[in-house]
Order: C-alpha cells, then sequence, then structure tokens
C-alpha cells in the first residue's frame, strides 16, 4: 500500500505538471504596456513554484516507499531539523523575497505611477449588472452626477442633466469602451450600487469599483482587437452576465467611432 | 479504573491544596460548605479563564474602535454633540461601585480567614455595588433618552450610531457583570455559604474591567464627539 | 327511490339554472353593450428616443443588428399617434363591473432583451404570465411602491424554465417592471379597476365591457402622466375619448 | 503502574438521565461528540449543495430532477436560478468554513481529546462548554432558516462584501431577511467559539497533571492552544462586524453603506459608510479562520504521523515555534485577500512580504514532516494514509499560494477559479484530511469499536485522487481566466472550458458519493465494529492510558502523572518501542534534535 502511495503521489504530481509544461491553460496574450513584466513575474513564479512542488511531492514519495518497513532501526535525516530549518529560512525565504521584490517591482510599475498629462480619461461606471461608460466630449469635462436623475428605462445610466449642466451636454455615454490603441487611457471608476470589478485578462489589469470611492487605473494598449470586459466582485444575481468589451481600434477608427455615438446620444 | 462512560467517580474526600499538583489543581469546595476551608487556593483556571475573557471583550471593543475611527474618515459627515451630561454622574457611581465592590472583597477575605465573622457587612456592600450597577444602567438609558430628546437617533448620523452601539455593547456586557455578582451575592447568603474565593474574584475582575472599559470609552466618545 | 330521484334532479337542476343566471347575469353586465374608445394622440416634437446597445447580450444585438431597438417611452407614430398609453376608469364604476376580475391570462413576455408588451393593464388580482422566450436568463424585478399593497419581488427565469404564474393584489399605476441583468429593459404594470386598455401603435384603443353610466376615463403614460375626461356610455352606443399629450 | 495516580475529584456529578448524559451534557467528551455530529450534518448539507451547483456548472441547462421540490422559486423546472446558484454557493461556504472546517477538527477533536491529552477529569468552566455547543448550534439552526424565509438564504458569498450585504432587499433576492439571519448566525457563532476557545485556553494552561509541563504537551494539544488564540481574537472581530451589518438592515444606519448608491433607479437612504471597512473587519477575522481551520489539522497529522512511523518529529519545537508562527503572522497578511479592493495600492506591498514571509513556518513545518519519514518504521493504515494525504495536499495547496501573495500576479488571478483551488487545497481538502486522519485513528478510543480497515483504504483512495481531480484542474482553469462565482459561462471565451468543468463536476459527484463509504464505515462501526483494545495504535499519549471509551471522568477517579516526553518511540521499552507518557519506567529518551 505505501509503494502504491508512493506511485500515485508521484504520478499526479507529475500529471499535474504536464498541463502546465505544455502551456494547455495560459492566460490570453497581453496587449498592454505594462503587462510583460507581470508575464514574466508569472512565469518566474511558475517555475520556482512547480519545482517545490515536484521536489516536495517526489521526495515524499520516496520516503513513503523506503521507509514503510518493519525492519532496522530507526534513523534519522541527515541534518537534522537545523539542517531543514536552514534549508527552508535560506532556500524558500530567498525565494520568496525575491519573488515578492521583483513582484512588487511590477506592481509599482502600475500603481506607483501617475498617468501621463495627455492621458484620455473615460469614465467606467459599474452598475447591477452592466458597465457603462462615458466619455468628456469636444470640452473635454465630465458633467456632474446627480444620482437621483438614474434612470435606466430612458437610458440615463448616469444621472446627467444636460438641461442644466452644459458640460454634461457633450458627454457621449456607450456600452462599451473603445479607445484609441498606443494611447494611455485614465480609467476613472465609479460604482453606482454595490462592488463590482473591473477585468480585462488580456489587458492584465483587474481593479475593484469601490462604492463610494472613486478610485481610477491607467493603461496603455498595443493591440487592436475586442476583448471582454468582466466583472470579478460578487455584485448579485446577474454577476455572472456582467460583462462588456474593450474595444481597442485605430486612431481613425476610434474618432469615427465617437462621432457616430455622440450622434446618438 | 472506571469501564463505563456513565459510572460516577471515585469520590475522594481528601483535597489538601497539596495534592492538587500545583497549576492542575481544581478548587475544591468543601463538602461541609464551610468558607473558612476555603482559605486561599484560588483557582489558576478562573484566573485565566478571567484574564482570556477579558482580551476577547478588549479585542470586540478594539474591533468597534477601530471602524469608528475608519467610519469617521471615510466621509466628512461626522457630527459632533455634546455628550450627555448624566454620563459623568455615571461614570462617579461606576467608579463608587468599584470602589465598594473591593471593599466588599476585602470583608470575604477577612471572613475566610475568620479575623471577622459578620458576614452582614460584605454583603451589604455587595448590595450597595449591585444597586450602584442598576443606577449605572438607568443611567445609561437616562443618556439614551437625552439623545432621543435632542433628535439623535440611532440612525441619524455615525457618530449617535456609534454612541449608541458601544454604550450599549457595554451596557450589555455590564449586565453581565452584575448577573456575576447576583451569583456571588446568592452563594454567599446561603444558610453554609458556598462561594468561592475565585468566583468573588473573577466577578470582580470582571466588574473593574467593566469600570476601565467604560472609562476608556468615555475618552473615546470624549474625543471624538 | 323514484320520487327521491326526482326531487335531486329537479333540484339540481334549480341549482344549474340559478348558477346559470348568475354567471350570465355577471357576464351580460360586464362584457356587456359598453364601450368607451378613442386615440391618443401627441403633439410636439417628440423627445429623442435613443438606440439601445445591447453589446453586452450577443444574442440579442444579433437579432435586432438590422434594426436596432429603441428606448419606448414616448413612441409617437408618424401620424402623432401615441403608443403605450394606460386607459381606464377613474371614477363612476360601481357593483360588479368595479369588482369584476377579468379571466384572462396576458402574457408578459421577454423576448429579444424586450418586454413585450412594453405596458400591460391588468385588474387587481387578474393573474399573467410571465414568459421568457429567450435563450439567455433574464431577471424579472417589479418595483411596486412600498405601501400600495403590493410587494416588491425579483425572480430569475433561466431559459426553458416554466412561466411565473402570478397577480397584483393591490391598484397602482403603474408598477415598474426591470430586468437588473439587462439594465435598459423597463416596462409597466398598471393595476386598475375594472375595464381597462392600452393604446396600440395607431394611438387607438377600446375599454369594453362597460356598463351605461357617467364615467371619468383617465389616461397614463410613462413620462408624461395622467389626463382625464368625462364620458357617458349609453347603452348600445359606444363613448368616444380622445386624449392628446403636449410634449415640451 | 498506575498507583502513582493523584486521586482526583471531580468537579460536576455524574450526569442522570438521558437529557444531562446526551443533551445537555456538561462532559467534554459529549461535547466533542457534539460538535463532530453537527460537523457532519453541515458537511452533507455542504456536499449536497455542492453537486448541485456542479451539476449546474457542467450541464447548465440540465434539469436536476427534485430540485424544484426544494425551493420552488430557486428552480422552477429544475433549472437553478442565477440567485439560487449564488444562495446555495453563500451556504455551502457558510456551512462549511463555520459548522465543518471550524467544529470538527478544533471544536470537535479538542473538546475530546484536549482535557485527556494534558491529564484533566474535564474543562475548567463546563457550565461554558455547554452553552459553546448550544450556541453554536443556535447558530446552525438560524443559518438554516434561511433557507425556508421567502426569499432565500442570502446570495453575497461567505464574505457577505458590503454593501450588498448591508443593503437590504433590494440588493437581490435573499439580502433581505436572509442576509440578516446569516450576520445573525456568524454572531452567534462567534460567541460560541469564544466560550469554547476560553476553555481550551483554560484547560491547557491550569489542568494540566503532574509532570505535564508545557513541552510535555502533544502536538496535537499544541495545535488547540494555538487556534483558541487565534479564534479568540478573529471571532471577537467578527462578531462586532456582524453586527454593524445587521444594524444597517435593520436599524438604518451607515456604517458599510456609502452614499448617493443607487440601485433599481432609487437613491438609497444610506450616506458615508466605507465599503472598505466591513472587508477589513472580515478579513481580519478571516485570514486567521483560514488557520483555525488548518492548525487542529496540522496537529492531528503529526500526533498520528508519528504514531505510525515510531518516531518522534525531527523536532518537537520547532513544529510548534512553526505553528505559532502561522498564527501570529495570520493577522499581518490579511490584506492580501484585498490586493485588487480599491486599498491603497502601497498597503499592497505592505501585505504581500508578510504573506509570503508566512510561506517559512508553513515550508519548515513540511519539511518537518517529510524529513521525519527519512530513517522512519511507517506504518500504512486508513489514518497513516490520511494523514499523508494532507501532507501531500497541502504542499499543493501551499505552492499556489506563492502566487497569490504577489499583488501584481494577484491581477490575473484574483477572483478566478485559481484562487478556489487553492483554498480548497489548504483549508478545505486539507483539513477534511486531518478529520479523516483523526477520525480512523481515535475511533476505537470514543466508540471502543475498530473501523474496517479496508473501507477505510478504499475511502482514501477515492477521497485522495477525487481531492486532486476536483481541485487541480480548479487552477488551470484560474491561469485561463476563468472567473469564479459565475452560475453559467455565458460569454464566448469561458465556452471552451466547459469540458474541463463537467470533468470536475463527474469527479465531484465520484468523491462526493465514495463518502458513504465512511459514513457507513462510521456508522456500521459503531455498533457492530470488532471490541477495541485499549491501545490499538501502540501510542504513547494519555488518551491511550484509560479504558475505550473513557469513563466519565476521564482517569477514574484519580489523575495521572506524566514522566515522558509526548512522543517516545523507537526506543527499547518494556512494553515495545514506545513508553506511555504516564509510564514511570526508566528508559534511554528521544531527545530533539538540535
Amino acid at each position: 500500500m505505501a509503494k502504491l502511495f508512493a506511485v500515485t503521489v508521484i504520478l499526479i504530481a507529475i500529471g499535474s505538471a504536464i498541463p502546465i509544461l505544455m502551456h494547455t491553460f495560459v492566460p490570453p496574450v497581453d496587449i498592454s504596456t505594462h503587462g510583460p513584466l507581470i508575464d514574466e513575474q508569472m512565469s518566474e513564479t511558475m517555475a520556482e513554484a512547480g519545482i517545490s512542488f515536484l521536489a516536495a511531492q517526489i521526495i515524499l514519495g520516496v520516503f513513503v516507499w523506503k521507509f514503510s518497513r518493519t525492519q532496522g532501526r530507526i534513523g534519522s535525516f541527515p541534518g537534522g531539523a537545523r539542517g531543514l530549518v536552514a534549508a527552508a529560512v535560506i532556500l524558500v525565504g530567498v525565494e520568496v523575497f525575491a519573488l515578492g521584490a521583483f513582484g512588487a517591482r511590477a506592481w509599482a510599475g502600475i500603481y506607483f505611477t501617475a498617468p501621463g498629462p495627455n492621458a484620455m480619461r473615460i469614465q467606467a461606471q459599474a452598475g447591477q449588472f452592466a458597465f457603462y461608460f462615458r466619455y468628456p466630449g469636444p470640452d473635454g469635462k465630465f458633467g456632474p452626477l446627480h444620482p437621483d436623475l438614474i434612470n435606466e428605462g430612458t437610458q440615463n445610466f448616469f444621472g446627467l442633466d444636460p438641461d442644466h449642466d452644459p458640460e454634461a451636454k457633450d458627454d457621449i455615454v456607450t456600452a462599451e469602451l473603445a479607445v484609441p490603441v498606443n494611447r494611455e487611457i485614465h480609467l476613472l471608476m465609479h460604482a453606482k450600487d454595490v462592488g463590482h470589478s473591473f477585468f480585462v485578462r488580456e489587458l492584465r489589469i483587474q481593479q475593484d469599483f469601490v462604492p463610494g470611492l472613486d478610485v481610477s487605473v491607467h493603461f496603455t494598449t498595443n493591440k487592436v482587437g475586442r476583448y471582454e470586459i468582466v466583472c470579478t466582485q460578487l455584485c448579485g444575481l446577474g454577476h455572472y452576465n456582467m460583462k462588456a468589451y474593450l474595444n481597442v481600434m485605430s486612431q481613425a477608427d476610434f474618432d469615427a467611432w465617437l462621432k457616430q455615438q455622440a450622434s446618438q446620444q | 479504573m472506571a469501564t463505563t462512560i456513565h459510572e460516577p467517580p471515585a469520590v475522594n474526600a481528601i483535597h489538601a491544596p497539596e495534592l492538587g499538583a500545583g497549576k492542575g489543581a481544581w478548587p475544591r469546595n468543601p463538602s461541609e460548605g464551610n468558607l473558612r476551608m476555603l482559605a486561599d487556593h484560588s483557582s489558576g483556571a478562573s484566573r485565566t479563564g478571567i484574564w482570556v475573557g477579558l482580551a476577547a471583550i478588549s479585542m470586540t471593543f478594539a474591533a468597534f474602535t477601530s471602524a469608528l475611527v475608519v467610519r469617521q474618515g471615510s466621509a466628512l459627515d461626522w457630527r459632533h454633540f455634546a455628550l450627555p451630561s448624566v454620563l459623568y454622574f455615571n461614570t462617579v457611581i461606576l467608579l463608587a461601585s468599584s470602589m465598594t465592590l473591593e471593599v466588599s472583597r476585602r470583608r470575604v477575605a477577612a471572613f475566610a480567614r475568620g479575623f471577622d465573622s459578620r458576614r452582614a457587612i460584605p454583603l451589604g456592600w455587595l448590595y450597595v455595588t449591585l444597586a450602584m450597577g442598576l443606577i449605572f444602567v438607568a443611567g445609561q438609558f437616562a443618556a439614551w433618552m437625552q439623545l432621543k430628546a435632542q433628535g439623535l437617533y440611532l440612525a441619524t448620523n455615525p457618530s449617535s450610531s456609534f454612541f449608541y452601539v458601544l454604550t450599549a455593547m457595554h451596557a450589555l456586557h455590564l449586565l453581565g457583570g452584575l448577573g456575576g455578582l447576583v451569583l456571588v451575592i446568592s452563594r454567599l447568603s446561603k444558610q453554609i455559604p458556598t462561594l468561592r474565593r475565585s468566583t468573588m474574584d473573577t466577578a470582580s475582575y470582571y466588574w473593574h474591567f467593566m469600570d476601565v472599559l467604560w472609562l476608556y470609552l468615555l475618552l473615546l466618545l470624549w474625543l471624538k464627539f | 327511490m323514484t320520487i327521491r330521484y326526482k326531487i335531486t334532479a329537479a333540484f339540481s337542476a334549480l341549482v344549474l339554472f340559478a348558477l346559470g343566471a348568475l354567471v350570465l347575469s355577471t357576464n351580460v353586465s360586464a362584457a356587456g353593450e359598453g364601450k368607451i374608445t378613442g386615440t391618443v394622440k401627441f403633439t410636439g416634437t417628440p423627445p429623442h428616443e435613443r438606440p439601445i446597445d445591447m453589446s453586452k447580450e450577443p444574442y440579442c444585438q444579433k437579432l435586432h443588428a438590422s434594426n436596432p431597438v429603441k428606448t419606448e417611452n414616448v413612441v409617437v407614430g408618424p401620424d402623432g399617434s401615441l403608443e403605450w398609453v394606460v386607459l381606464y376608469i377613474s371614477e363612476g364604476l360601481s357593483g360588479s363591473a368595479a369588482s369584476a376580475v377579468s379571466s384572462e391570462k396576458p402574457k408578459w413576455d421577454q423576448k429579444g432583451c424586450q418586454y413585450i408588451p412594453h405596458v400591460m393593464a391588468l385588474d387587481a388580482n387578474q393573474h399573467f404570465l410571465v414568459t421568457n422566450s429567450d435563450p439567455t436568463s433574464h431577471n424579472i424585478h417589479p418595483l411596486p411602491k412600498a405601501g400600495g399593497g403590493n410587494n416588491q419581488w425579483n425572480k430569475s427565469q433561466p431559459p426553458g424554465a416554466p412561466p411565473i404564474d402570478t397577480s397584483w393584489p393591490g391598484e397602482e399605476v403603474a408598477i415598474q417592471v426591470k430586468c437588473n441583468i439587462h439594465p435598459w429593459m423597463h416596462g409597466y404594470m398598471a393595476v386598475v379597476k375594472g375595464p381597462n386598455a392600452v393604446t396600440d401603435e395607431k394611438g387607438a384603443y377600446t375599454i369594453s365591457g362597460v356598463p351605461p353610466g357617467s364615467y371619468t376615463v383617465t389616461a397614463w403614460q410613462e413620462t408624461l402622466g395622467t389626463q382625464t375626461q368625462k364620458v357617458t356610455v349609453a347603452a348600445g352606443k359606444p363613448a368616444t375619448a380622445d386624449f392628446t399629450f403636449k410634449g415640451k | 503502574m498506575h498507583d502513582m495516580h493523584v486521586p482526583a475529584v471531580h468537579h460536576h456529578a455524574p450526569p442522570q438521565g438521558f437529557i444531562r448524559k446526551h443533551v445537555f451534557s456538561l462532559d467534554h467528551k459529549v461535547i466533542g461528540e457534539q460538535y463532530y455530529g453537527l460537523a457532519l450534518l453541515a458537511v452533507l448539507i455542504g456536499m449536497v449543495l455542492s453537486w448541485i451547483m456542479r451539476l449546474h456548472l457542467g450541464w447548465p441547462t440540465l434539469s436536476i430532477p427534485g430540485l424544484q421540490l426544494l425551493s420552488k422559486n430557486g428552480a422552477p423546472g429544475g433549472i437553478p436560478t442565477p440567485e439560487y446558484y449564488l444562495q446555495l454557493m453563500t451556504m455551502h461556504g457558510t456551512f462549511m468554513v463555520f459548522f465543518v472546517l471550524t467544529t470538527a477538527p478544533f471544536a470537535g477533536f479538542g473538546n475530546y481529546f484536549l482535557p485527556i491529552q494534558v491529564g484533566a477529569e474535564d474543562m475548567p468552566f463546563p457550565h461554558f462548554n455547554m452553552m459553546s455547543f448550544w450556541v453554536t448550534f443556535v447558530a446552525f439552526v438560524v443559518a438554516l432558516a434561511a433557507f425556508f424565509v421567502p426569499d432565500g438564504p442570502p446570495l453575497s458569498g461567505w464574505t457577505g462584501y458590503a454593501p450588498l450585504s448591508a443593503l437590504g432587499a433590494v440588493a437581490g433576492p435573499g439580502q433581505g431577511l436572509g442576509q440578516v439571519l446569516w450576520a445573525a448566525s456568524l454572531a452567534i457563532f462567534c460567541v460560541g467559539q469564544l466560550l469554547g476557545s476560553l476553555n481550551f485556553i483554560s484547560t491547557t494552561l491550569d489542568m494540566r497533571c503532574k509532570g505535564m509541563s508545557m513541552m510535555r504537551l502533544p502536538l496535537t494539544v499544541w495545535a488547540w492552544f494555538i487556534t483558541s488564540a487565534m479564534g479568540l481574537t478573529a471571532f471577537a472581530v467578527l462578531m462586532p462586524a456582524c453586527i454593524l451589518l445587521i444594524l444597517d438592515h435593520v436599524a438604518g444606519t451607515s456604517f458599510f453603506v456609502a452614499s448617493n448608491l443607487v440601485v433599481n433607479d432609487q437613491l438609497q437612504p444610506h450616506s458615508g459608510g466605507s465599503t472598505l471597512l466591513w472587508q477589513h473587519l472580515f478579513w481580519f477575522f478571516g485570514h486567521p479562520e483560514v488557520y483555525v481551520a488548518i492548525v487542529p489539522g496540522m496537529g492531528v497529522v503529526s500526533h498520528v504521523l508519528i504514531t505510525n512511523m515510531r518516531r518522534p518529529m525531527l523536532s518537537h519545537r520547532v513544529l510548534i515555534y512553526s505553528m505559532a508562527a502561522l498564527a501570529f503572522l495570520s493577522y499581518m497578511v490579511y490584506g492580501h485577500h484585498m490586493f485588487v479592493s480599491g486599498m491603497n495600492p502601497f498597503s499592497s506591498i505592505v501585505f504581500s512580504f508578510p504573506t509570503l514571509a508566512i510561506t517559512i513556518p508553513s515550508t519548515i513545518i513540511v519539511l518537518i514532516w517529510i524529513g521525519s519519514l527519512y530513517g522512519a518504521k511507517l506504518r500504512i493504515n486508513s489514518a497513516s494514509l490520511f494523514a499523508l494525504g494532507f501532507i501531500s495536499l497541502f504542499v499543493s495547496g501551499g505552492v499556489s499560494g506563492f502566487f497569490l501573495a504577489q499583488p501584481s500576479l494577484d491581477i490575473l488571478l484574483h477572483a478566478t477559479y485559481f484562487v478556489v483551488g487553492h483554498f480548497h487545497f489548504t483549508m478545505a481538502i486539507a483539513a477534511i484530511f486531518g478529520i479523516f486522519a483523526g477520525t480512523y485513528f481515535w475511533f476505537s478510543k470514543v466508540t471502543g469499536r475498530m473501523m474496517n480497515e479496508t473501507l477505510g483504504k478504499i475511502h482514501f483512495w477515492f477521497t485522495f485522487v477525487g481531492a486532486y481531480s476536483i481541485f487541480m484542474p480548479f487552477h488551470y482553469l484560474g491561469i485561463a481566466g476563468n472567473v469564479r462565482r459565475y452560475q453559467a459561462f455565458v460569454d464566448d471565451y469561458l465556452q471552451p472550458l466547459l469540458g474541463v468543468h463537467k470533468f470536475i463536476t463527474v469527479a465531484a459527484l465520484v468523491t462526493g458519493a465514495a463518502q458513504l463509504i465512511f459514513l457507513y464505515n462510521l456508522i456500521y462501526s459503531r455498533f457492530r465494529g470488532p471490541k477495541a483494545p485499549q491501545n490499538p495504535w501502540e501510542a504513547t499519549s494519555l488518551e491511550w492510558t484509560i479504558p475505550s471509551p473513557p469513563p466519565f471522568d476521564n482517569f477514574g477517579g484519580k489523575l495521572p502523572v506524566v514522566y515522558h516526553d509526548p512522543y517516545q518511540y523507537g526506543i527499547e521499552a518494556s512494553s515495545g518501542d514506545y513508553v506511555m507518557q504516564d509510564s514511570p519506567e526508566q528508559v534511554q529518551t528521544v531527545h530533539d534534535e538540535k
């Protein structure tokens, strides 16, 4: 039975590693300028975690195979507890802190930098159970929000009052997030009701919408295409179907799109 | 050796403290119920227990405090209001009750050691303590009435919400202390008193702690309101 | 034996006859001669109806790809006719005409991420069926006002689920119905007492089953509010009441 | 041999009558069994809920036979609605975390064996102990009641994030009364666990028998002791959080609900509350709670392994210190649940390092376990197989922690199935393996009968392979970007992953069904199993010095005296290769390796 256990553990360990080594399951291709650091961090962590995982499982299996016996004297691991503790502290300590430090660098690259002065500002609003986006229009200013005016039946998702607020007049509200490629976007995130999250796998961005607290992210895309925006913070019964699309376009396409959207307001 | 789960244990009536194996001792109540037999071996377990319990209560109020601090900082809607003046009267009463309880505890100890044979004195002080505890709770209730009269309800403002929550939680814990006092009184006033020293001590630690906790809360309220 | 049999038979016949008479009489008075008809018009500039972007639900988006759905707050025909106006008798009804509950079970369908119909008029306690014709889940979330006798509810209907059969106990004009999964979906259920109607795409309506008498007819439109008119229904002669809502 | 025992006087009389013996019992052993029974009931409910969820995920349009009878609204025609799925998910998490993973390994085994292993007749506060169970039971009933209120249980997940959980019925089905019941249940549960922890700590510190120094305590006692210290602090924080949440619901306060929130086009009457406050309070409890679930399992596994390896761990002390370090660090890492929550990004880095650092004590524990196998004389039985399985699963769950500890990778993996796989491996399945190991090990002590070893081993193989088949693919799904808490995968991106979900569902059904073997073994052996000897595993700790089942006052009116460290195996003594803790026999003892 001990041998069966050993073989099973080792087979499970190797079997578990195969889909990873074969790249059967991988995140979709990155379209952001900050993503490569994350991807690199991911593969380094995968390597270290994978080696630790395989080593631990295989050694466990081998020891169980070898020491499930009734004869012989009780022996002790060479190096003893002290050696193991030293190994854990030094090897694992160094490993994880190195990961932590490099990871912190990748994190800092996204979160500790301010958006550039030319970043295009777009507001994203999350509500049960859809995202809506707002472009400031030609005046470059967002009209103020009046939560009491929100009426989804009349498509006033943000609670704008264009009759009284001149800045709101040219605001363009859309259901998809179109952005020009290679342009820095400063996304202002506003939650309408409960907590939501903005996750675009290809963009390597995941950020919660916090009710009562407006947060923002900034990013630059580098590939034209249409990508899914999904909600990753449980927000209610329609959570599974809360999504929108990120449409990365060439500047010309974007301009045309924006013009068309403006005509429909 | 016993073999079934429900066989009564072999009760050995000897309970000399030195057999209690140091820390593992259980306070044995003398079967004849003579309080003087209790002498001075209060239980380690109940002492540990009360400290652990107080640590948990402290943690709960620490959580309330941090909630208060975070909530006050999360929006600009914190309305400051003058604390109801009856609170200061309540504070004095509660502090005084701690003192009367301490007097009573010493008297119980003296009684237990045989220096004094009158049970009525510690009992009297205990009743005074109990009465003051009840006055405190009534006083807190009066404080709520005072706020209500000012139009400050539980949901009026975060400051009033926290006021009610903190005082109510404290009063609730204090009621537990009152229960402890009632237990002490009933055990002491039995024809053959069955009060254990550890029970007395535990009840008074708890009571003093309620006192300290109240002072802390008052300071917090005073600083934040 | 035979006598008892005959008595029983005679008694049964009597009971049946009485019952039949009762049923018929109420039918006669309710479904009777009287009718109120008319059309509802809109003058002025109709508000801009925005096209709805359904990209969140690809099925619905594809369905309406050639002809995007627009908001239905004020649906005005080319000749100024106003659709989706609820008409009901707000005053003057009495007796069985007021308390009669239509036995018809209207359908409130969710199709192509829209409510079909957009506005529905119902008697209090009249049963209706909520169905889902889409291959996606909708949640039906009517929002009656608190204290009006109706309770808010919120239920999802996955594709293939059986229809929801329910009714509203209290009168209310009108209960907004939402789908939170598709926030653009909204409609109204007007719960009234007695006969009622909703205008069609030509702005026309017919309230039938009105017993002769004098009444106040109320027209309700979701964004334009209400208007009333007094009408008199004579036996065998439909009364007419036309309404005109003014835009800004 | 036992002539040195100290006479003891039990502080509460032996119970009379069925109610006092089996229902409102003061006996720590009965209370332990009650906790175990409650956990068994809760785990069965939780498992059925997970089956429904899994079936729906694998076959979204499948009408599950009979489900419409369970909830007409939740599953019209047998197809779970989106809200019903989330409600089941919430209750699955709540039942499993609180009423299984906290009650069985900690309150269940701990109550039964902690007083015996320290050489005490009972806990010092038996009335508190009884209250602890019954309060927990009330909490369970209150949570269960949420199924029977009109809108059903809450759908906000076991984490109950505000403001979804604080807005009331407008926020969704179950968010009204159901959510209030949920919060009330948790608050009540906290009271029960605080009373229990109080007893555990006092017993360990003050009820040890003569000769039982702290370092002579078995690793199980240490694990329970450390756990109760954690539980005491953690539950003391969850309770206020739940009270504030209930007030937001019923009293209209705004602790967690921010201003200007609009639900269903209606402006909500709350203002100024802090969304993140709930998350901070919840995770300050929530992360230690993970260790409340797993540390008792570590204790049990160490205890079982040592007995079956016939040698002590390489270092007793290092294991204890490492478990204590885990407990300590667990308070400093909770922020890793909130990397993308909108918390200050600088805090994410601050929380990231202790989270990575927690790998070190975890690694030490695993290395000590594996290293101690070297040179052992391992006995394979159901208990030791589950203990070895625990190690394997804990390693698998642990390495995925490398990813989640890093905020930059959390961007990709947060709220995906990767997280679900991670915590199911560590706190759920590993902890449950600990429960199984403990059950197979101690069953004979509790009942006086042996469990069937063959059935036990069959149970192990199904469960071990099954656990990997279910939870390893979760990680792959997560890496591929499969978001969790979705009742159906409507987006095109996730469609190709449906096959994996089907595989997981089948694995979950088979593994779940295999638990019936365990249940049968448990019940059959309870009544028909062969009579057990007093010490079938040739173990050394005090529970094996007394009859099976133990008498009412544990040591038969006496208190033991302890002469040895807890795990004197691999030596030469008159009884064989081990010496009991209470044996006065002088032996060449095994010392901790320095």
